[in-house]
């Protein structure tokens, strides 16, 4: 029930607190509608962001993930973007070898006065994933399978 | 630059009131080597009177000529007429939203399937040619003529289509005719309006706008005003008597497309040209050329430290 | 065999300047070597090198950190050093490397699947090297196996069979087997459909028992005891016995080894249940190799993922 | 002696699906370079000829076993109130494990006494481990030749060892002579044809066979008890220890293959509020396995694990266990080693050094 | 842990497309949640009173508000819960306004999408700790860069506090653009006569040091103890020497050097002192127009300055200081107007910008304050101002308003019609832009009292005409005529844009710009004057173009906050920052290496290698965090837990 079936994907966001995560407050400052699936973790730099995260959340059943730090050059803390550019990219060229489709996940800079460019963001790589579709999930342990089908019920 | 092939499409008016374009810029480009190949059975490019009524009808028509391009294996057009080509650039652009193409291609017998360009033969001339190119095979230079280019709206504009010149002060047919030999005068309304699209519902408003051009131009002491434009040109050129009338004025000045000077300039024959389809005579700018000329040649002879002026000025039309 | 009498002999002559000397012995059976630890004469003269020499002793290295020791490298034992040193994990006056130019080594999957019917491994009793071929007894029986159809991938595409890095080189240098890494084993890989490779991931993880051979037998894996793998704060994984968590461990080291693995191989080689875990780290280190043009293990200079350039130009970012 | 049926091979498929009606069915299958235990696909044949990499005991002990759930469920008419639900797993059903090893029989015999109160009246029993136990019947494989790596002899078994086994299979010519050594494997085989006497001859002809091919314990006859005395007295021995480890990896191949290792963890896998208590297996050779709360660990060094697991095996075990060793010398911690460590060298090597100091 | 939820309607701004009150129901369901509600206004005074009354109520130990965005509340709340008597850090808000309401159009989407960012935000409260701030001694010492009006204004009122204050200017004097004006709206008082004065302060305060044709060469450190570089630039001319008698520039054989300080209006010596009134009056050489320089001879200057001030051999000098907090005001350029065909891009030398006409109508300027046209040095009659040059015009990239051109064009017309009692003037216009006290009433006057004529509409050519140009425009009040307007004189109202170099010194400060180079402050409304960097502070046009009045208010604005900073001897450092857990560490030195701040140091625990974190440098990017392959490095806050049950959250479902 949490995602709205059929309707919305589970998308997750890493963004920086210093630029995108401001971004993405600039666009809601601006009233500039974006679709409902993403969810933003707030990170303070995509330094921070460990690429396993993203796996994690592919891995753990998400259909897309977004990465979005300051420009190079405008990193907060002087460096920590380069060090992610480097290690997103990387990781990206991972995905195809796992059998997940790269266009799962994407990263890029929006800095937090681009509200409109975090609509546009938001809005293409909302309409990537739909395009790809909900990603096949990998089996959960038998037992944590189970459970999860005992649980349903009491969810709603 | 060596041998060149392009697709051609001259245009409604190429075939009526702007022959002498069409039929200069075919002499133009066989002197400078570009292999010319017109479009199969082309028709109206969608122009003005189509995309004020409907963009994707007007789209349409101008994918028509691209798809006759194709059945030619032509993918690279050139025209002379801006008007066609903001509209067969606008097309192009319009189709890559992938919606608006199948909606054109509703329309059409035949899909596009490769990509295309259009560019106008002034393009053509000056950026893939090359104004060096140019220069060295000008065999009768117009040393002497004093010319104002006149762009016309459209020809630099708008700048997100054309991509080409500055789209407030051009300087490409300026630097083109240097290149000819003729002395380009600064002409501050080179891409401002003649009044083009009233030409039929307000007639008032052309001669007090083409009126304008022509004052200025004159007012610089212009032996002719070098268009691009046929409308333009249909203008300055055949609407002079009625704004000399309404304006109370008594210009006569010469409208030439650049292209026909071009070809003067190469050396082809005047009658390959279409001189005689112009209203206001040409011949008297060529006099006036010579007579500077000779001025010219008389001040240098007068000063022999000088040393010699080439003045192979050819014959008027 | 003339290379190992005289590796015998450096390795003697070393002897006492280090605390031990790393090399190989013989294993429970003909068809395997094991690490030897060889500190006397006596050790030394149990030292055999050639074909079942897999083991990469330079796994070993960063445990006698301290101590002077000498190992004896193949050419890829030898990347994995190089990457040691210039990680600063290991350091260079206290290792003393001696090199050989390695003729490649066994892959045993490869030698269980050419005796197919005619019997296990372990049932081999005696196994003899003729130039070209191996000559195994087994059941009272010989097979002869031809030698390149049994040896190890990473050899069929060596572009190093001599040490980089050694301080003494036994032998003559000899001609590797290629000049560039065309990754063509993961060609082959990625012929199948991305489905296909999920499904493909899914089916050899849902065998593994989760025991960590792969990341223990890494000479590069330096996090040792502490391995978030097992770790609750931080806890990536659950005890579960799913393949996402057994799988998102493979991708855990894979990324941990990005810019560092050198391709050994050790992780692939050391797994009882045969899952071809290198994939991964084949496919990294051609996203390194093509983003950085960096090499580990060869390439001097930080390792590609703990440094930056202002502008990269072989990173296309997303134009969005 | 029970009745000798025989099951030709080609009927072996045929003969599963039958028994698959009632008990879920487990039979090795080679996946990749391994074979490993897998529930058998329907129509499969099994695996008859390479051994099986991994022990059958993740039949009886899964890798991870789901203890009970749980969940919390906010009572909206009490604030801050909850309501702790716990659901048990459902009982295990009927399994049977065709073409388990002898090995592999007896090694649950390492098993039993731990869970079953340590044979002491008043421990606590664990059920979970009983209930699977009890319901699993084992189709031994005899083995027909002794692997480089086999010491089962030097434990008390053999390659065609009866121990253990509800039903003994031996493989001749084209099919197989089963024979039901338990009411649950009678069960198993009662509608099969009986063999003939040259059959049950063969049979036996292949256990002697494969005897033959055992090599002999050293210094026979076996004597456990100076092996776990042997092995004690290295106790405080690090250099022995030290130099036993030094090619060992510390990974957890061994334990995890070994029909004997019983060890486990216990963790709670939650999301929110709901989650799993599970029962995972453990390793000695692992770090985390000795680390305690106060973050004291007592075995940080490989060497003092391997102590542990070749001491747990040989003595201590032994010790607590009326001398029977937690190892059944199937043999699978040397030859799925990566560094070719052989326990059985180990042992010897201590056996060495008490004769040389005492 | 007691988990308390607070689902904020915010009036309708939340409430009017997320349903609260089953936020609320649905968070009571999540794990240690054992109170939820949701409340009106959760940042106003009685919402944090319900809050801190949870708290004591239902003896909660932790709070989720969901409202705004946390970088607006999330102090405010830390503090309420504070009050409550909770670790400020036991707190986590999620932001239902910016990232739900106010972009969704669903409320059913846009409901549910709030209560998984609730269950988001107590899943990583589940694992937060308490943390508290260490304290570390400040550098009483303030940097302003940039000596324009805010800047002198900064440095003043901080220096005034007692601060020690280091001005660096890039220019050989302070006095910015004001010193270039003449006179100033609306009350038309002569520019100098008002900033003169402040200058020599700045050049007398003893607390004071001034740093001329000096540039901010490199930044680090952190808030109360920046490590800053500036580099002095090499002005041929030993400012210790140099007396600024003028002698040099009296004599000095290169005439034809641009001139900067007057905007080009006429040339100037290759040594100058860029006007009566620098501060600090000394000369420097301009290199490349001087024959010193550039034929290897001359030396007029040297042999005739009484001092020996002349140095030809100078080097730029490198200073280093440390610096508690830092002042940018480093104004702004008038943008580069020749893109614009139209108005002859620079062809016509009778079009001139406003800066260049303040400095022809300027007693001090290049003319003696007679308005000379350049092409003719003729006066001119009809003179044409055109507004919003550069400014309000998306075709070429500068969509915003620069703010002062309405009010220094109208004061323009009225010193043209006081110079040239006999001239008319016409402005093109698009909207008067006149908000400001006594502003409007100022563009009227002209108008009415000085007969400026203003014609509503754009210019779309210049030509000249003779030795006229024509000025073609439209008028839009007049039904869209076109207008033709003969001119002695265009003057153009060109906006400004961020000075140049603004972005490569945020980089150096380590602030954010935006696409126009202006710096972003710290909260549009709430922040105006701090950036995002704690210690940086900006003042004045770097921020966004503003006029004098509100460029000297920002200025006090950023010394108060740069006082208010200082004024402590310690300052308590954020505990948000990394830590290694020395059991796990293996020592293998990753995190030292990719460490921004150097912050990481190798330490020996018996005997082992490990790594620290020195906390009062960390600055809790968590770089080392994401580095560290068995997660023995750990970002307080942000620990990989605390993120991967947020993945959890929104996977695991």
């Amino acid at each position: 029930m949490s995602v709205l079936e059929g309707k919305e994907l589970r998308i997750v966001g890493f963004l920086c607190n210093w630029c995108s995560y401001g971004g993405a407050d600039t666009a809601g400052v601006g009233r500039f509608s974006q679709p409902t699936d993403l969810r933003i973790v707030r990170v303070p730099c995509s330094g921070r962001i460990n690429p396993l995260f993203i796996m994690k959340a592919l891995l753990s059943g998400a259909d897309g993930v977004l990465v979005s730090g300051c420009h190079p050059r405008d990193c907060h803390y002087a460096e920590g973007n380069y060090y992610a550019r480097r290690r997103l990219e990387v990781l990206k060229g991972l995905l195809p070898t796992l059998g997940i489709d790269p266009r799962r996940f994407e990263y890029t800079w929006v800095s937090a006065s681009e509200g409109q460019r975090w609509q546009h963001v938001v809005d293409t790589f909302t309409q990537q994933v739909h395009t790809l579709g909900p990603a096949k999930r990998l089996p959960d342990a038998p037992e944590l399978a189970a459970l999860a089908a005992r649980l349903e019920p009491l969810r709603n | 630059m060596s041998a060149v092939s392009l697709g051609y499409y001259p245009g409604c008016s190429g075939l009526g009131t702007s022959l002498e374009y069409d039929a200069s810029t075919r002499a133009v480009c066989r002197a400078l080597g570009i292999t010319l190949q017109d479009i199969p059975d082309w028709t109206c490019c969608g122009s003005t009177p189509a995309h004020t009524v409907d963009h994707v009808l007007s789209s349409a028509l101008a994918a028509r000529n691209f798809a006759q391009a194709e059945t030619a294996g032509i993918d690279d057009v050139i025209t002379p007429c801006p008007s066609c080509l903001k509209n067969l650039r606008n097309a192009l652009e319009h189709m890559e939203d992938d919606l608006f193409r199948a909606r054109v291609d509703a329309l059409t017998e035949r899909p596009l399937t490769r990509p295309h360009t259009v560019k106008s033969v002034l393009q053509v001339l000056v950026e893939d040619i090359g104004l060096d190119a140019i220069k060295e095979k000008v065999t009768r230079p117009l040393t002497g003529m004093k010319v104002v280019p006149y762009y016309g709206c459209l020809m630099t504009r708008p700048a997100s289509t054309m991509r080409f010149d500055s789209p407030e002060y051009p300087m490409s047919m300026d630097n083109l005719l240097a290149a000819l030999g003729a002395e380009v005068l600064p002409f501050p309304l080179k891409v401002e309006c003649c009044g083009a699209s009233f030409g039929i519902p307000k007639k008032e408003a052309v001669t007090r706008l083409s009126g304008k051009l022509l004052d200025l131009a004159a007012g610089l002491g212009a032996h002719a005003v070098v268009v691009a434009c046929p409308l333009c040109q249909m203008n300055l050129d055949l609407r002079q008597e009625q704004i000399n009338a309404a304006n109370n004025t008594h210009h006569a000045l010469p409208v030439p497309y650049f292209t026909q000077l071009v070809g003067y300039a190469l050396g082809v024959p005047e009658k390959e040209l279409g001189f005689d389809k112009l209203i206001m005579p040409l011949a008297p700018a060529f006099t006036a050329m010579q007579e500077a000329c000779a001025k010219a040649t008389a001040v240098a002879e007068k000063k022999p430290a000088a040393g010699k002026t080439e003045a192979t000025a050819g014959g008027a039309a | 065999m003339g290379m190992q009498k005289e590796l015998q002999a450096a390795i003697k002559a070393i002897l006492p300047e280090v605390d031990c000397v790393i090399g190989w012995g013989s294993g429970p059976d003909p068809l395997h070597g094991a690490p030897l630890f060889m500190r006397s004469e006596d050790d030394a003269n149990r030292f055999a090198s050639g074909f079942f020499a897999v083991n990469n002793p330079a796994l070993f290295l960063p445990e006698y950190k301290g101590k002077k020791v000498a190992v004896v490298v193949k050419g890829c034992d030898a990347r994995s050093v190089g990457q040691l040193l210039s990680e600063g994990l290991i350091k260079r006056e206290e290792v003393s490397l001696i090199g050989f130019p390695c003729q490649g080594v066994v892959d045993h999957d490869k030698v269980a699947a050419a005796l197919g019917e005619k019997g296990e491994m372990g049932e081999v009793t005696a196994v003899l090297e003729e130039g070209d071929a191996l000559v195994l007894t087994l059941r009272g029986e010989t097979v002869r196996l031809n030698k390149a159809d049994v040896t190890a991938e990473k050899c069929m595409r060596c572009q190093y069979p001599n040490a980089h890095i050694a301080d003494t080189f036994v032998g003559e240098k000899r001609e590797p087997v290629a000049t560039a890494d065309d990754f063509a084993d993961l060609a082959v890989f990625e012929a199948m459909s991305l489905e296909e490779r999920q499904a493909f991931w899914e089916k050899e993880m849902s065998r593994c028992i989760r025991c960590y051979a792969c990341r223990n037998a890494c000479p590069l894996c330096v996090c040792r005891d502490h391995c978030v793998a097992t770790s609750r704060d931080p806890s990536w994984l659950t005890q579960a016995d799913s393949v996402k968590d057994k799988l998102f461990f493979q991708v855990i080291h894979a990324t941990h080894l990005a810019g560092r693995c050198t391709g050994c191989g050790e992780c692939q080689r050391a797994c009882p249940v045969g899952i071809p875990v290198l994939l991964l780290k084949r496919s990294l280190a051609r996203s390194v190799e093509k983003l950085f043009a960096y090499r580990a293990g060869i390439d001097e200079g930080t390792p590609p993922l703990l440094t930056f350039t202002l502008e990269e130009p072989t990173i296309k970012e997303r134009s969005w | 002696m029970a009745t000798l049926r025989y099951l030709p091979l080609a009927q072996v498929p045929q003969w599963l699906d039958g028994l698959a009606k009632s008990y879920t069915v487990f039979a090795p299958a080679r996946e990749g370079s391994a074979v490993v235990y897998r529930p058998r696909a329907e129509g499969s044949m099994p695996e008859l000829t390479a051994r099986p990499t991994e022990s059958a005991k993740h039949v009886v002990f899964p890798r991870a076993h789901e203890l009970f759930s749980f969940t919390y469920k906010a009572d909206p008419a009490v604030v801050g109130k909850r309501d702790l639900t716990l659901t048990q797993p459902q009982d295990p059903t009927p399994t049977v494990v065709f073409g388990a090893l002898s090995c592999d029989a007896r090694g649950f015999f390492a098993f039993d006494p731990v869970y079953d109160g340590c044979g002491t009246k008043g421990l606590a029993k664990d059920v979970y481990y009983l209930k699977r136990r009890q319901n699993t019947a084992l189709v031994v494989l005899a083995c027909r030749t002794a692997l480089a790596t086999c010491f089962c002899n030097w434990t008390g078994g053999s390659p065609a060892s009866r121990e253990g086994a509800d039903v003994l299979a031996t493989l001749v010519n084209d099919g197989l002579v089963m024979e039901a050594l338990t009411p649950k494997g009678e069960e198993l085989v009662s509608g099969l044809a009986e063999a003939g006497a040259e059959q049950g001859a063969a049979a036996e002809a292949s256990h002697t066979a494969a005897e033959a091919t055992m090599a002999p314990v050293p210094g026979a006859p076996l004597d456990p008890k100076a092996i776990a005395d042997a092995v004690l007295a290295r106790f405080d021995d690090a250099t022995f220890w030290q130099a036993e480890s030094a090619g060992c990896l510390a990974c957890g191949a061994c334990t995890y293959l070994c029909p004997t290792c019983y060890c486990f963890n216990i963790t709670d896998e939650s999301n929110g509020i709901s989650g799993v208590r599970l029962r995972s297996w453990d390793t000695c050779m692992a770090s985390l396995f000795t680390l305690e709360a106060s973050g004291h660990n007592p075995r940080t060094a490989k060497a003092n694990r391997l102590k542990n697991r070749v001491g747990h095996k040989f003595s201590y075990y032994p010790s607590l266990h009326g001398g029977r060793f937690s190892c059944c010398g199937c043999g699978r911690c040397i030859k799925s080693c990566p560094s070719s460590v052989d326990i059985r060298r180990i042992v010897q090597n201590a056996l060495a050094a008490a004769n040389v100091k005492e | 842990m007691r988990i308390g939820v607070f689902i904020c309607h915010c009036g309708s701004n939340i409430g009017g497309t997320v349903d609260c009150k089953s936020v609320a129901e649905e968070s009571y369901a999540f794990p240690d949640v054992v109170f939820s509600t949701d409340t009106m206004y959760a940042c106003s005074e009685p919402g944090q009173q319900g809050i801190i009354d949870a708290i004591k109520e239902h003896n909660l130990s932790g709070v989720v508000v969901a409202s705004c965005t946390p970088r607006m509340h999330e102090p405010t709340f830390r503090r309420a819960v504070e009050r409550a008597g909770l670790n400020r850090y036991m707190f986590e808000m999620a932001n239902i306004r910016e990232h739900v309401s106010w972009i969704g159009k669903n409320k059913d989407a846009n409901t549910n999408k709030a209560a998984e960012l609730v269950r988001m935000a107590v899943s990583k409260l589940r694992l937060n700790r308490d943390l508290h701030s260490k304290s570390f001694p400040v550098t009483k010492r303030v940097l302003v860069i940039g000596g324009g009006v805010a800047g002198i204004q900064a440095a003043l009122d901080c220096a005034d506090a007692g601060l020690d204050v280091v001005l660096v200017e890039r220019e050989p004097s302070i006095g910015g653009k004001m010193s270039k004006l003449d006179k100033t709206f609306p009350t038309v008082d002569c520019s100098s006569c008002i900033l003169g004065p402040r200058m020599v302060d700045v050049a007398q305060h003893p607390n004071i040091t001034l740093y001329a044709a000096a540039e901010v060469e490199s930044v680090s450190g952190y808030v109360g103890n920046f490590e800053v570089t500036v580099r002095k630039k090499a002005t041929y001319v030993d400012w210790d020497k140099c007396t600024g008698c003028g002698l040099c520039t009296e004599k000095c054989p290169s005439k034809k050097s641009f001139d900067r300080f007057n905007e080009g209006v006429g040339p100037t010596t290759a040594i100058i002192i860029p006007f009566p009134q620098a501060i600090p009056k000394k000369a420097s050489i301009t290199r490349d127009a001087c024959r010193q320089f550039t034929k290897g001879k001359c030396g007029v200057c040297a042999k005739i300055c009484p001092t020996g001030a002349i140095n030809y051999e100078q080097q730029d000098e490198l200073v280093s200081m440390k610096v508690g907090g830092i002042v940018a005001a480093t104004g702004y350029d008038l943008m580069d107007w020749t893109v614009y065909e139209e108005y002859g891009a620079g062809r016509y030398p009778d079009v001139i910008t406003s800066l260049q006409y303040e400095r022809l109508l300027s007693a001090s300027g290049p003319t003696g304050g007679h308005v000379k046209r350049p092409s003719d040095g003729k006066e001119p009659k009809n003179v044409v101002f055109i507004q919003c040059v550069g400014s309000r015009d998306v075709s070429i990239g500068r969509p915003y308003c620069s703010g002062f051109c309405c009010m220094y064009t109208a004061k323009q017309a009225i010193l043209t019609k006081d110079h040239i009692p006999d001239s008319q003037s016409f402005v093109f216009y698009m909207d008067i832009r006149s908000p400001g006290k006594g502003y409007d009433e100022f563009t009227r006057r002209v108008q009415e009292e000085y007969g400026a004529q203003y014609i509503r509409g754009r210019v779309s050519l210049i030509y000249p005409k003779g030795d006229k140009l024509i000025v073609r425009g439209v008028d839009t009040l007049m039904g869209g005529q076109q207008v033709d307007v003969e001119a002695d004189l265009v003057v153009l109202a060109v906006g400004g844009e961020a000075t140049q170099g603004s972005p490569q010194l945020a980089e150096k400060l380590r602030i954010s710009y935006d696409s126009y180079g202006f710096f972003m402050e710290g909260h549009p409304k709430l922040k105006p004057v701090e950036t995002n960097t704690a210690g940086v502070f900006l003042a004045g046009s770097c921020q966004g173009l503003k006029d004098i009045p509100s460029s000297v208010a920002q200025g006090s604005a950023a010394a108060a906050k740069a006082i208010g900073l200082l004024s402590k001897d310690m300052l308590a450092s954020d505990p948000q920052i990394a830590q290694v857990d020395m059991k796990r560490c293996v020592g293998c030195g990753k995190c030292i290496q990719v460490c921004p701040f150097k912050a990481i140091k190798e330490v020996d625990v018996r005997g082992q290698i490990k790594a620290e974190v020195i906390e009062t440098v960390c600055q809790g990017c968590g770089l080392c965090n994401a580095t560290c392959p068995q997660g023995a490095v750990q970002l307080s806050h942000f620990t990989d837990n605390q993120i991967l049950a947020e993945v959890e959250a929104l996977c695991r479902f």
